[in-house]
């Protein structure tokens, strides 16, 4: 499968997903923001990190780009897209996804590992998990309480649409589990063609048993299915 | 603007100095001239209160590649890899403006180590403030970790270890320390040292602005009616520029356009062109005309001592501006070539064709003062409290109000603010006696900490500064890490008071038998003098940031207990040594006598035994025994594990308060499987180490035998809350 | 011509920023406080000569960049 | 009593993210720009009916935390 990371001035995430996706046997490809062109790819990652330094919204700027427009046009063709954290906000702010980021309830950034549970497995980029299956995985964020309007949370639980939510290690779904703040503890969402995955937490840092663990991994194989 | 004695001394500069000034020009400085003189003279870039004693400190190793005199220290770890690291305060302007200061720190910090040609891999902090009950600890506290992690985490530098301490002595003064540790290939580093004449000097990076200008804001006053919209505005962080120009000055790196590159830092524009050009025995002319500003009408003297960050000054290769123009104009980063290498062996500055300044080099670098400073000695103080005075108190009862005190609880409410995995190579996080971080690709990794005591350091800083040095080289030892070399900062009170100086002449004394010994070598490092207020100094803090090298990482070794049933080893011996310990001033508050001894021999046997047991991989957890003792130590093996341990009582010590709470040096807990057990006491009998067996984990208490058993999901609350109550 | 711009969170969502803010300032002692909101502002300096066009101007920035629609409103002033 | 306060960077401080704000706006085909600078707006809403007693109180909320008196400059307006 052939792969493309968008890298923005700012991403950090950049070499990390690269390192992760190679490891899973995808031909990936960096695409710098200013370039206009994609190149032929099946999966389109948007990294994490501080695009534009997070300045004035986090991903509003990234959102701007010149690539963001090839983007948004691969994915209206049924390309996949994924957003990993400063991606899931700059997704947000081009519309491809709804709703948006807001400040952590604790108004601190938050590193932690934590556990989230599989909501939808049957999409193209969790059909390797179980359903209700929980993970512990890695989030890093400043921005990660999501928010929407009553009316799209609705079509999101209706359309099963929500990917993961944060949980205990029991799979207990609650305020306690809730790291950040978001509505309905959701942690990831696709839109409604399910082509697109936004989600605060870094799958690509659980890919490594000696550095953290492999609950990452399946994300990946998934998308090879 | 004429140069009368009060400008002078506005300028931090005294007579005596001012009259070699004018030797060394043979004339009058004009107003540019005497800045420069200021900021290269001053303690923090001349060094000249300390140089003398630094000196001493043992710098030399098979594993150096760079010592201290360059930006950062570089050390080999084998095939074609290198390290590079440093550690720098940022005490003052953090006390100013906590978040913006610490910020800076870390963005100075990490611009020494990629000027070298490294990538950052890691970065580490050692932060002290006043009591939590002064009215402006809360907010400096918040302040201080959010400017930490907001720069690390934006330009995406793992943050993985460091310290934090509580204590009256830091009120008026915090310290905030700022380590950074980069990896470089061995053929690719780069020097500050200017090589050749009529090379392109070339300005990288942000615009200058009236950051920080201190002679400036000293000087004020006679500048004009408007002085008060002249006053020296705080330094800003922009992580995201940084991150550019990271990124920028990595890929120019690549080839070989650069003749010779340097962070401006402390003192910008100037210091980095005249270390460049003095270093390379050339000299140096600038077009301050030609240097991007932020603002209008900014004058030569604004744009010498400006201390604006995110810049850089290079010295490019005849022919490849072209090329490195390029590259920065991708990275929307200025890049403007401000000026040449010359013969002259000068600084000259020129504006608008006309010669503003002209200074020769070696008048501002070797010629630069050094004082051999008084200083008087310490002496061991007996304690003076009556041990059997001492009000009793439960075993229990005193470990647990040190567990929650504010300087011993779980720093977790920190740590969770920094992003320590990006990079995806950190194998063992904060909350470990050192973090540890795969080279990325390798096998092998290396084990960063830092470590200072400021209370032993104070009561006998001789003691105080060999301590340290061994306190960190255990810590790389617990993770089975070989310690190689060290970088230190060096946080003290004025140095013109002879017992400061003492401080610093005793405990450098220290830190250096302890390098000797250890095969240990100083690399890099920093001096801040001049910490305290009114007379009231700061107690001595030296800081030592260490990086050892494990070889290849299987499994990272942590201090948490592993399993039930293990035999728990205690190696090193236990004398009781309760002055200056935690237990006296938590539980007692009383903060008296000597710190312990350290036996350099017992100290290098031990680790080196403990590192070879880790090697052949026979236990299952370690942890050094530091502040608080042995009962501590153990506490924290517990919490955060599913298991407790169960201690005998020991044979020999009668008293328990000294057998638990003692902070004899050199000593180490192992948890061994049963089937290991034959194997590692051979191993410390053959080489002749006392230890001690003292007990066998256990599923979820931690237990004394007939004094106390606390359930150790109990200890971990109460070692968690004080952060989140304060 | 220079304006001013700010941008508020719309009344339906939610101010993490706002709340705390608010918390702090009662703990700080300061009574009588009902409410507070957070939102950004902006100093815009334009070169137009055209006050009109000018306006036009900050207010496309507003949408397309300044305020994120969903959540937010903002109102530009001539100063 | 409703109140605004705005709080902008002291001149002479570095304004990252107003720099990066002007690049971007200018790069989506805004010209005339001179500058942009970003700071905070708040709306106050106080119970209190001494206009000057309130007023004295958001100064004080400004001082004591709102505004960064190091790097920033308030200004306070009833509406
Ligand atoms: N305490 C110390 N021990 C060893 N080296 C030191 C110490 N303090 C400073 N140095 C060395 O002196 C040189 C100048 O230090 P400094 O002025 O802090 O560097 P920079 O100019 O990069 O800020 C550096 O190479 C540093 O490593
Ligand atoms: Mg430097």
């Amino acid at each position: 499968m052939n792969s493309s990371v968008i890298v923005f001035p700012g991403s950090n995430c950049d070499r990390d997903i690269a390192v992760a996706l190679e490891k899973m046997q995808f031909k990936n490809q960096m695409v710098w923001h200013k370039e206009s062109k994609l190149p032929k790819s099946d999966l389109i990652v948007v990294p994490g990190g501080f695009s534009y330094g997070d300045y004035l919204r986090s991903g509003a700027i990234a959102g701007k780009s010149l690539i963001i427009n090839e983007v948004i046009k691969a994915a209206d063709k049924g390309c996949l897209i994924l957003g990993i954290c400063n991606g899931f906000q700059i997704l947000t702010e081009t519309g491809l996804l709804k709703g948006v980021l807001l400040r952590n309830k604790n108004l601190r950034f938050i590193n932690k590992d934590v556990n989230i549970k599989i909501i939808n497995n049957e999409t193209k980029f969790s059909n390797k998990y179980k359903k209700n299956q929980i993970l512990k995985i890695n989030i890093a964020h400043n921005e990660g309480n999501y928010f929407t309007n009553s009316n799209h949370l609705k079509i999101l639980n209706n359309e099963n649409l929500i990917a993961f939510k944060y949980c205990d290690k029991n799979g207990n779904i609650n305020e306690d589990s809730n790291p950040n703040g978001s509505l309905e503890n959701i942690a990831g969402i696709f839109n409604s063609k399910k082509n697109i995955l936004g989600m605060m937490p870094h799958p690509e840092r659980m890919m490594d048993n000696l550095i953290s663990n492999t609950d990452g991994a399946n994300l990946f194989l998934s998308l090879l299915k | 603007m004429k140069i009368t004695n009060q400008v002078v001394e506005k300028h931090g500069l005294n007579l005596e100095e001012y009259s070699n000034i004018k030797k060394f020009l043979k004339r009058e400085p004009n107003l540019l001239e005497l800045g420069i003189f200021s900021a290269m003279w001053n303690e923090h870039c001349s060094y000249k209160s300390s140089r003398r004693h630094l000196k001493n400190l043992p710098t030399k190793g098979k594993q150096v590649i760079q010592g201290p005199g360059e930006n950062a220290g570089v050390i080999d770890i084998g095939d074609d890899d290198a390290i590079i690291f440093k550690i720098e305060s940022h005490n003052h302007p953090s006390y100013i403006e906590p978040y913006q200061g610490a910020a800076t720190g870390v963005g100075g910090i990490l611009r020494d180590v990629f000027t070298m040609g490294a990538r950052p891999i890691a970065l580490l902090n050692s932060i002290h403030f006043g009591s939590p009950e002064h009215f402006k600890t809360k907010s400096l506290l918040n302040g201080v970790v959010s400017g930490i992690g907001g720069y690390g985490n934006c330009i995406g530098i793992p943050t993985v270890a460091g310290e934090t301490k509580f204590n009256k002595t830091y009120n008026e003064n915090i310290l905030v320390n700022a380590m950074a540790v980069g990896h470089a290939k061995k053929d690719k580093i780069f020097y500050s040292k200017a090589k050749g004449v009529n090379k392109s000097v070339v300005y990288v990076g942000s615009k200058t602005g009236r950051d920080g200008i201190h002679g400036a804001s000293m000087a004020s006053a006679e500048f004009d009616e408007n002085s008060e919209e002249k006053k020296p505005t705080v330094q800003v962080g922009d992580p995201f520029t940084e991150k550019l120009l990271m990124e920028a000055c990595l890929e120019l790196m690549k080839d070989n356009s650069i003749i010779s590159i340097q962070d401006m830092g402390a003192a910008g524009l100037t210091s980095s062109s005249v270390e460049m050009a003095s270093k390379g025995d050339l000299g140096i002319e600038i077009h301050l005309d030609k240097v991007p500003c932020r603002e209008e009408n900014m004058t030569p003297y604004e744009m010498m001592l400006s201390e604006s960050q995110e810049r850089m000054l290079i010295i490019l290769e005849d022919g490849k501006e072209k090329h490195a123009k390029e590259i920065f104009k991708k990275w929307d980063l200025d890049f403007v070539i401000i000026g040449k290498t010359t013969d002259t062996n000068k600084l000259t500055l020129k504006y608008n064709g006309k010669i503003e300044g002209e200074i020769p080099l070696d008048a501002l670098a070797s010629k630069a003062p050094v004082y051999d400073r008084k200083w008087v000695k310490k002496k061991l103080i007996k304690s003076k409290f009556d041990f059997k005075k001492l009000k009793k108190i439960k075993i229990e009862d005193a470990l647990i109000k040190i567990l929650s005190s504010a300087n011993h609880s779980n720093k977790n409410w920190i740590t969770n603010q920094y992003d320590q995995m990006v990079m995806c190579d950190t194998a063992q996080k904060s909350g470990a006696d050192s973090a540890v971080i795969r080279i990325h690709d390798k096998e092998k990794a290396i084990a960063v900490a830092v470590d200072s005591s400021a209370n032993y350091c104070k009561a006998h800083p001789l003691t105080g500064g060999k301590q340290i040095v061994c306190e960190n080289w255990r810590n790389l030892i617990s993770v089975g890490a070989k310690p190689i070399a060290i970088t230190n900062c060096l946080n003290f009170g004025n140095p013109e008071d002879p017992k400061i100086m003492g401080e610093f002449a005793e405990c450098l004394i220290g830190i250096k038998e302890s390098c000797e010994f250890l095969n240990y070598p100083v690399v890099s490092g920093n001096v801040s003098f001049y910490n305290g207020t009114n007379k009231k100094n700061i107690s001595p803090t030296p800081v030592i940031g260490g990086v050892g090298l494990i070889q290849k990482l299987e499994k990272p070794m942590d201090h948490l207990f592993k399993k039930k049933n293990s035999d728990v080893l205690l190696i090193g011996k236990t004398f009781g040594h309760l002055e200056q310990s935690v237990f006296l001033e938590e539980v007692h508050y009383i903060l008296d006598g000597r710190p312990p001894e350290i036996n350099l021999v017992n100290e290098r046997n031990n680790g080196e035994t403990v590192l070879e047991i880790i090697k052949k991989d026979l236990v299952n957890s370690v942890h050094d025994v530091s502040n608080g003792g042995l009962i501590v130590a153990l506490a924290e093996m517990s919490m955060g594990s599913d298991f407790g341990i169960k201690i005998k009582k020991p044979k020999n010590l009668t008293n328990l308060y000294k057998y638990f709470f003692g902070e004899d040096q050199s000593r180490y807990i192992l948890e061994v499987d049963k089937n290991n057990l034959e194997r590692v006491e051979k191993i410390l009998k053959n080489n002749n180490i006392f230890y001690d067996n003292i007990g066998l984990t256990q599923n979820d208490y931690f237990e004394i035998e007939d004094e106390l058993k606390i359930d150790i999901k109990k200890l971990y609350k109460i070692n968690n809350q004080w952060y989140n109550n304060y | 011509m220079k304006f001013t711009v700010t941008v508020t969170l719309k009344k339906d969502v939610l101010d993490p920023q706002g709340k705390v803010v608010l918390n702090t300032l009662q703990n700080l002692g300061m009574d009588n406080l009902k409410s507070i909101r957070q939102g950004k502002y902006f100093e815009i300096d334009m070169n137009d000569i055209d006050e009109e066009k000018a306006k036009k101007k900050v207010d496309d920035m507003c949408k397309k960049l300044l305020a994120n629609m969903i959540i937010e409103d903002y109102k530009v002033n001539k100063i």
